[in-house]
């Protein structure tokens, strides 16, 4: 059978459809059992009980962004630590473990490096920001 | 089998995507998304011509630095644009064309 | 290498026969239908259990901290309130289906979705035991790790299509703790797959042994911190208290959920409390041995098959429960922690931890040809 | 039959939310649909045998870039998500007219299918249809990694030390005078 070979790969593809079912499912019967009865006070944004002022799409702080920047360069690093790691022990058994560990030290320092930079700038820090508000304050 | 040229259709249909997604956005984040498109497509080329005529797993690596050079742009090209947002308030691309004299 | 539900049944006999038997009755080869039958029922079941322990961990979160507090509890439904879960899922989903004026209709319904999605497909591999895990996947921790980024997407949806100001600052919250406590769960789990020489489950859990001091949680000093680092990284990841920020009841009302009703409420409370259960799972499997039995290998290699696999079975789900109970606890202990401090527990003690445990481990690897710290001293 | 089931669902997948990329006029959209080509992409992957790389897809971009663009949006944005003169297919597009697009992708494709049928005359791609034995991936991507590829790999890191400091130093909140 040819496709044997991905069939490791199957119960993935049968998972996700499960989450399928199931979200479709849930909604499904919610909207038959649940009486609809939308009014204009229920339908707004719940803001203790204030009537909410403008949209909450607006600007947000630019800590956010940095933070996800620090993490994506991390994650690729980690993506491409993971098959180096996973060679790490066979490689070991036959001697080349010193030559392996030169390289994966080598990799690691220099993510230490950038954390270390950003760490001395002040780019981990959650408070920190001297941004300046489009009003002038602070 | 699938034949290759499926994955080679695909991969020039993400292209022409990615093409279209730039040339027709004003939005310069919404270019950067045209761009993830067009390196995807490269990206589905090698790993696609690496099971059929390789025979080896060498497209699995570029592929894989595609990726990694993708996530840098990514990060570059976006924080280039919020950093942009912020001083001109504005993220059209008619109007950034400070470089041009 | 990979190995599946199908591929451990077609070891034995009766298998075989019976899907001889059945390719002869209808006249073709069935072993392709056969074999989905049997993923469908597997995974099928797979999912009632789980999404049953996240129904009863509700229950149990409110039992064992009336149970800290020195109070009863939900008692009225069912014997000791058991049913209470059960009771509350009706609730949902009868109530109205609120659907803010403002929001984003089409991320309004994705977001629960790409949180049930990222969940439940991390479900595939969770190595319940030797052979009834459903897949083996040589990139299996990783899968995980990779699968479950989705849940971060959805929540960061969830705050953004409601168009509430909470909402969106959970959101935001949620998205930018998920996504950074992702960094030093992925390497500490470099410093397992160093250690056992592989991504599988398979892989990992057969370097390690029964018995405690064959775990890795025991291996060397490194591996010891790791676990720690895992399991609070892994809390904040699934939302726990004390990092449970994004949905701070007293500052947020309550967060990327605050203007979601009925069913899809209970679909993102669902998925939550699965990934807990799948957070205990993967630590346990990492660092406390797995499904492995607690016995000598000479007993086990013994035991009829049938027999072993059950007993795996009660092993990993033993093991992963008492974590459980461990992550509720904390949530009754310990007070929440503060938005500045969380980032900076991230990037300024876990991570730099996690880095130093993964130079640690592979320089142990090398020096000591990875031998355990307990096999050392008393060799 | 698995393999053309998932291939089925990943290219149907990708077509249609690339599509919507396109021609949606909602940047937050455009970026969701991206999420489910990147998905779709990844099951591709996974027909093609390469399960390494299909995670990595799903890692970096779905738990990376994807987030960091939808952050990106929501600092950028505003409430002005659905930015004017965008429209492909009604309004006047950004570079010529609509005839330009149209003998544009029709040249496109007369000058693509000429230059790619010249190109198989002269270069022979050895195409091999047979199934092949798949062996596990992820082992002989670490080999080569830090053996053939091994200053890729280093130089790597060093690449996204700069991407880092670089785009750490753009992005970093600044005092304005």
């Amino acid at each position: 059978m040819s496709s044997e070979n991905l069939d490791v790969f199957l119960p993935v593809v049968i998972m996700a459809v499960i989450a399928v079912v199931i979200y479709a499912g849930a909604i499904i019967a919610s909207k038959i059992l649940s009486n609809l009865n939308p009014t204009p006070q229920k339908q707004t944004a719940y803001e203790c009980g204030e009537e909410p002022v403008g949209t909450a799409w607006s600007q947000f702080n630019i800590r956010f962004y940095v933070v996800g920047l620090i993490f994506i360069i991390f994650d690729v690093e980690s993506v491409l630590m993971f098959p180096v790691a996973a060679v790490f022990k066979e490689l070991n058994e036959i001697g080349h473990g010193g030559y392996v560990l030169i390289i994966f030290l080598s990799f690691i320092s220099v993510l230490l490096e950038g954390i270390a930079y950003c760490w001395k700038k002040g780019d981990l820090n959650w408070v920190m920001s001297y941004q300046k508000n489009k009003s002038g304050v602070k | 089998m699938i034949p290759y040229i499926a994955y080679l259709g695909i991969s020039a249909f993400l292209f022409i995507i990615g093409l279209a997604i730039m040339m027709s956005r004003k939005n310069i984040v919404a270019i950067l998304l045209g761009i993830e498109f067009i390196l995807n497509a490269a990206a589905l080329n090698f790993v696609t011509y690496s099971k059929y005529s390789a025979h080896n797993l060498d497209g699995h690596i570029f592929a894989l630095f595609i990726i990694v050079i993708a996530a840098a742009e990514a990060a570059v090209g976006l924080a280039i644009v919020i950093r942009y947002f912020q001083l001109k308030e504005t993220v059209h691309i008619d109007e950034a064309s400070e470089l041009r004299n | 290498m990979n190995s599946t539900v199908v591929s451990f049944f077609s070891q034995f006999e009766f298998f075989n026969d019976a899907v001889k038997s059945l390719s002869e009755t209808l006249g073709f080869n069935t072993y392709a239908a056969v074999s989905l039958l049997v993923f469908l029922v597997a995974a099928t079941v797979l999912t009632i259990v789980c999404a049953t322990i996240g129904g009863l961990g509700t229950y149990a979160e409110r039992k064992i901290s009336a149970d800290i507090q020195a109070r009863v509890g939900p008692n009225r439904v069912g014997p000791y309130g058991l049913l209470q879960p059960l009771a509350d899922a009706l609730k949902l989903l009868t109530k109205e289906d609120i659907f803010p004026a403002n929001a984003d209709k089409f991320m309004f319904y994705l977001a629960p979705f790409l949180c049930v999605l990222g969940v439940f497909t991390t479900l595939a591999v969770l190595p319940v035991s030797s052979g009834l895990t459903l897949t083996h996947l040589n990139v299996g921790v990783f899968y995980i790790i990779a699968v479950s980024s989705l849940v971060g997407v959805g929540v960061f949806l969830g705050g953004y299509a409601s168009n509430s100001k909470w909402s969106m600052l959970g959101g935001m919250r949620g998205a930018s703790q998920i996504i950074s406590y992702e960094v030093p769960i992925t390497i500490s789990i470099i410093a397992i797959v160093v250690l056992s020489g592989g991504m599988s489950f398979e892989k990992i859990v057969s370097s390690q042994g029964g018995l405690p001091h064959q775990w890795f949680i025991f291996h060397n000093p490194f591996t010891f911190i790791g676990f720690f680092i895992f399991f609070v990284s892994g809390l904040a990841e699934t939302n726990r208290a004390p990092f449970d920020l994004p949905e701070a009841e007293s500052e947020l009302v309550s967060g990327y959920h605050t203007e979601y009703t009925g069913m899809r409420f209970a679909l993102f409370a669902l998925a939550e409390y699965v990934e807990i259960f799948v957070l205990c799972a993967v630590a346990s499997t990492l660092f406390l041995g797995g499904y492995q039995l607690p016995l000598p290998e000479t007993i086990v290699s013994k035991m009829p098959a049938a027999a072993v696999q059950l007993w795996q079975t009660v092993i990993f789900f033993i093991k992963a429960l008492a974590l459980y109970y461990v992550v509720i606890w904390v949530r009754w202990t310990l007070p929440r922690i503060r938005v500045d401090r969380l980032m900076s527990i991230c990037w300024k003690v876990l991570t730099p931890f996690a880095i130093f445990n993964l130079i640690g481990v592979s320089i142990w690897m090398v020096v000591f040809k990875g031998e355990s710290l307990l096999k050392i001293i008393f060799h | 039959m698995f393999i053309w089931v998932l291939f089925l669902i990943s290219a149907l997948l990708i077509l249609g939310t690339s599509v919507a990329a396109l021609v949606t006029k909602n940047i937050m959209h455009s970026c969701i649909y991206l999420l489910g080509t990147l998905l779709g992409i990844s099951g591709l992957y996974i027909t093609l045998n390469a399960d390494f790389v299909a995670v990595t897809q799903i890692m970096v971009y779905v738990g990376g870039i994807v987030i960091l663009m939808l952050f990106a949006v929501m600092l950028t944005g505003g409430k002005e998500f659905v930015s004017k003169g965008q429209q492909l297919l009604g309004l006047a597009p950004l570079m010529g007219s609509k005839s330009t697009y149209v003998f544009g992708l029709f040249g496109a494709l007369v000058f693509g299918g000429i230059f790619a049928k010249l190109i198989s005359y002269i270069v022979k791609l050895p195409i091999d249809s047979t199934e092949q034995k798949i062996q596990s991936t992820v082992e002989s991507i670490g080999k080569l990694l830090i053996t053939d590829h091994v200053l890729a790999f280093e130089l790597s890191s060093v690449l996204l030390l700069g991407a880092l400091v670089g785009s750490a130093i753009i992005a970093r909140p600044r005092r304005e005078s």
